[in-house]
């Protein structure tokens, strides 16, 4: 058992925000994917408060160990949202974590507010990677609109308040220190880095977005260093992910200073990653000795 | 992987699925070489989508390849015995003509694949093919008594296969068209189809991260918003579409 | 011909900083390397003011299409760099454009002020990505720190200034902009983003220095993002870096508005990297109708 | 790549160097399969350090590899006729006994590389093998009549090469030690060899990204400070060490 601010999680893996469609897996894979769920919690796509088309193709971009994705948070919107999706996640054999994003501190309020309400949501992940549409910052790069965001949205629930940095900051232990002084559960951390390619043929911006986010065990070793510098910074938990394909590397993520790791990228090479991952995690933490609930090894 | 056969310019793969369902026409398989990377910039990373060409009980799956990138290119050079990593069957396939339309399959270059499967399953199916050169044309082997044409001239009809298209349906509008193949090829049947009202199923391309809905990645337009085509497609109706020029698919 | 701020190169193929020694590698490979010497021009490894040994090892950790280093620029020290080194560097038949780095902008004053009498010496670089021992910031990732450094030494020499900027900023543009608007004569970028690893066996850090520097193919679609903002928000030329391998990166950085590319990792794989790249960008710009003073497509 | 032979829990990889430069014995190649990468982690990326095992004119050259990692075993799994790309030779070897001293070869599992062209240029040489057990002492066949010992006493002598290193310098003190192997082995036969005054050449070992000098990542420590072991070594002098136990070295 892995206890995440109060969140009960069966072992430590998770998959991370936007790599895993639990109703379009069931719908391809049958109900034995989620009866024999493969992450110990489930994290959504990021839900907006309108609904959201995405950024036009071609969104994918394969670039070494990794990918740069433009996907442009496409989404139902929160109406929808609550309407279709939840009662469906509502089945899984998992909690549930949301993540949400707004342009703004009061749309993130409107969304938080909405969720804090349906007990079929365990906790709330705040994707802070866009810029506030009223300073032109990006949320998480400035930890004084983290603590403004956070000032304003956590008296509203009392679940788990999940922060999710960037990593395209100079500062991320500032940034994650500020959530945690304003009264964040936990971090989670890192989102794309951001990357960019051309198209070989036009040498224009290949992606539709035209500039991207890089991810998968091309940003491995940032991760660690980010999960790691952070850990050193704040006593909140820490849900870590970036470039995760093995038990391994879960493994340095938790000796980092992790209490979860999520998978992203890799579900994508192998829909079974989740469940692969935690029990070569299981195997490796045995053999290593890491006990469930251990104090990360103070280097 | 069993087997590798070559068809001039293309690569036939069999490969045993024991346990795997058995695939309907048009739906396809994510697949990776057991070593996979270290090609070209690094990769390839992600596994590569190929439709099914045939599959048949005991017989195994069947894909047809052609080398145009790290991806392809490492499968083309697996040898029997080497692992051949497979995902599948996902996606969406063809569905049977409706009120005694004939079949019509018509199909460019390696998006020939998923008619050689469907022209199992539904019988006898007219097929037309077309092809950039002869080496490519031999692909047409695949497929029952097919109607060749290839760009240069140099094996059947000088010119696109839907010259081929127009004639067929010029003759006998009764059909339902069933096509895959480069985006230009599915734009023009797309359009020769819309002018005479016929049905048409196209077998759209688009680069895919995961294949399963995971990635929102491969999303085309159609007309009511992006669709995945790992889930929705990769076959869809040419109705629902204004274009079936995906940005990003071929080469 | 690529005139790089005044700077005369055959060809705009250059060798990034710390990833080739010149001197060793004639040792190794003997004169006809040096004769038919793969880059347009030679960029020394950092040179400090007093002698540094360097980090302890291990120094080195492989990632996915990359690498992470911490070498620690070991160093001789300005004085027998001058003596041993410089007369060396100066037979070669390329330009030769010292990179030089201070822990406080009058140290960096002192290396630029010795190098400006030095004809041998046709440009300098500026390695900034380390802490302002003074004011705690890392001088690269703040643009007032880049003001007052190169308002400190701009006045010291008329040789170009190529100021390196560090990928670990929140906002390289503003930083870049800065240099420009207090004389840089050129930026380069990207330098390694940090990064870490852990020992598998004792799960403590890996490299002696703890942390390190992320370099090679996994880095490419971060450094093509860096440099198409920055070319975006500057005039000056860039010299652009990260993960090149190929010709066709080195086109694509050209694209997103480089004047020269630096080829760094990718000489650690192949010692000829840097002619067989610049070859393969003949080629390519040949075909893709792409000419020398080009202006970069705007996108 | 020519061919490749198995001796136990080790691979010879005999490849072809047509006008590449002869080596010395303790010199290096930095090698990588055509196809590297895409292994545990994504990796292999760099090419990866190996002694000459042995070179002759028109032999080409020979390696001995022991799969412990993603590089070594892409490595082992080479066929003939595929490619492998290397660079070298690379550093600086052993040099001849000095004042009629006899050369003695200590070498510890894949170490015994190095040692086994020296004695091929020394001509008749005793060798002294240590390795882990038996399957790792079917290497000792590639030196001409060696002792062993094995940790599990499986093969030869039970323990140390080292106990046997002693015997022979109690025996006769008067001789040139040359050794290559694990850090630990290294470091005693260093400490030994200082007790009795007995000069020592020591091929060590340490990460590499180049081979030639251009990361400074490969550095060991002497009295001296920090060198590149790979243009300064691989072998080094004992009298220039503290220790022989290299951070990050061995497996
Ligand atoms: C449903 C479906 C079925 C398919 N069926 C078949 C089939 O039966 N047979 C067959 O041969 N092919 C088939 N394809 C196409 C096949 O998946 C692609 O040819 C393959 O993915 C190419 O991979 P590659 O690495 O060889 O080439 P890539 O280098 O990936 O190039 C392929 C195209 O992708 C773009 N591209 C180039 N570099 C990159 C990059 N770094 N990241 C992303 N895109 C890039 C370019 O437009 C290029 O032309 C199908 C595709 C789909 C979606
Ligand atoms: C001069 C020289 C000569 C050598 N001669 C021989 C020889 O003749 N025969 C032979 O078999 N070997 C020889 N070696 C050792 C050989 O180079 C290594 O075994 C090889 O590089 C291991 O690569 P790998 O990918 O198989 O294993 P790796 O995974 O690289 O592991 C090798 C060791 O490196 C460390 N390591 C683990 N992961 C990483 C990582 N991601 N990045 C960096 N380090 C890591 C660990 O300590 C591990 O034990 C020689 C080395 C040197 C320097
Ligand atoms: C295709 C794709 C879509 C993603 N969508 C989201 C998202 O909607 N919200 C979010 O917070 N993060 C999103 N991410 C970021 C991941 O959650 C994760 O932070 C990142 O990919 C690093 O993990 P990885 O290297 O294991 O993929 C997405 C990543 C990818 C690759
Ligand atoms: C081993 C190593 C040593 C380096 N040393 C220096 C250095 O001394 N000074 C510097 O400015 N950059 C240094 N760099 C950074 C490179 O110059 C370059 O900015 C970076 O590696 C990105 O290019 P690449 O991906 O082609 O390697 C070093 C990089 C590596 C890998
Ligand atoms: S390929 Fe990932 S959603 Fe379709
Ligand atoms: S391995 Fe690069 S300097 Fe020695």
């Amino acid at each position: 058992m892995t206890d995440l601010c109060g969140i009960e999680l069966a072992h430590p893996i998770i998959n991370a925000s936007g790599t895993f469609d639990a109703i379009a897996a069931r719908r391809v894979f049958g109900d034995a994917l989620i009866e024999a769920f493969p992450f110990a919690a489930f994290v959504s796509k990021t839900v907006t408060l309108a609904p959201r088309e995405g950024n036009p193709p071609p969104r994918l971009w394969e670039t070494a160990g990794g990918l740069i994705n433009s996907i442009g948070l496409p989404n139902k919107g929160l109406e929808r949202y609550l309407a279709e999706d939840l009662p469906q996640l509502a089945t899984l054999p998992v909690p549930l974590i949301v993540n949400v994003m707004g342009f703004t501190a009061e749309e993130v309020a409107e969304l938080v507010s909405a969720f804090a309400e349906r007990e079929e949501v365990t906790a709330l992940e705040l994707n802070v990677s866009c810029p506030n549409v009223e300073t032109g910052l990006v949320m998480g790069a400035d930890p004084n609109e983290v603590s403004a965001l956070l000032g304003r949205v956590r008296p509203l629930t009392e679940k788990p308040l999940i922060v999710k940095l960037t990593p395209n900051a100079t500062d991320v232990v500032a940034v994650a220190r500020a959530a945690q002084d304003a009264g964040a559960s936990a971090v989670s951390l890192i989102n794309t880095i951001r990357g960019m390619a051309l198209d070989p043929v036009s040498g224009r911006p290949w992606l539709g977005g035209r500039t991207g986010g890089v991810s998968g065990p091309a940003v491995r070793a940032v991760a660690l260093a980010q999960v790691h510098a952070v850990a050193g910074g704040v006593d909140i938990p820490i849900v870590a992910m970036g470039g995760v394909q093995r038990g391994s590397d879960a493994l340095d993520l938790i000796r980092a200073g992790a209490t979860a790791v999520a998978v992203g990228t890799e579900n994508f090479r192998d829909p079974a990653a989740g469940a692969r991952i935690s029990e070569e995690l299981a195997t490796l933490a045995a053999n290593s000795g890491l006990s469930r609930n251990h104090t990360p090894l103070n280097c | 992987m069993l087997e590798r056969r070559v068809y001039g310019a293309y690569i036939v793969l069999r490969c045993a699925d024991p346990d795997g369902p058995r695939p309907q026409a048009g739906q396809f398989y994510m697949l990776a070489a057991g070593t996979w990377g270290g090609g070209a910039g690094e990769r390839p990373f992600l596994p590569r989508a190929f439709s099914v060409l045939r599959a048949g009980a005991g017989h195994g799956l069947e894909f047809l390849i052609e080398d145009i990138g790290p991806g392809t290119h490492r499968l083309c050079e697996l040898e029997p015995g080497d692992d051949l990593l497979l995902v599948g069957p996902l996606g969406v396939g063809f569905t049977a003509p409706a009120d005694g339309r004939r079949p019509l399959l018509v199909g460019g270059g390696v998006g020939i694949a998923p008619l050689a499967i469907w022209q199992d399953e539904l019988g006898a199916a007219p097929a037309l093919l077309g092809f950039r050169d002869a080496p490519r044309a031999e692909g047409a082997r695949l497929l029952a008594d097919p109607r060749v044409s290839t760009d240069d001239g140099s094996s059947g009809h000088h010119g696109l296969v839907t010259d081929l298209l127009r004639e067929e349906l010029d003759n006998d509008g009764h059909a339902t068209v069933y096509a895959c193949g480069p985006p230009a090829m599915l734009e023009s049947v797309r359009v020769l189809c819309e002018e005479r009202g016929t049905p048409a199923q196209l077998a759209l391309e688009s680069g895919m991260a995961c294949g399963f809905g995971a990635c929102f990645g491969c999303v085309v337009p159609t007309r009511h918003g992006y669709v995945r085509l790992c889930v929705d497609g990769p076959v869809l109706d040419a109705a629902e579409l204004d274009t079936a020029l995906v940005a990003g698919a071929g080469h």
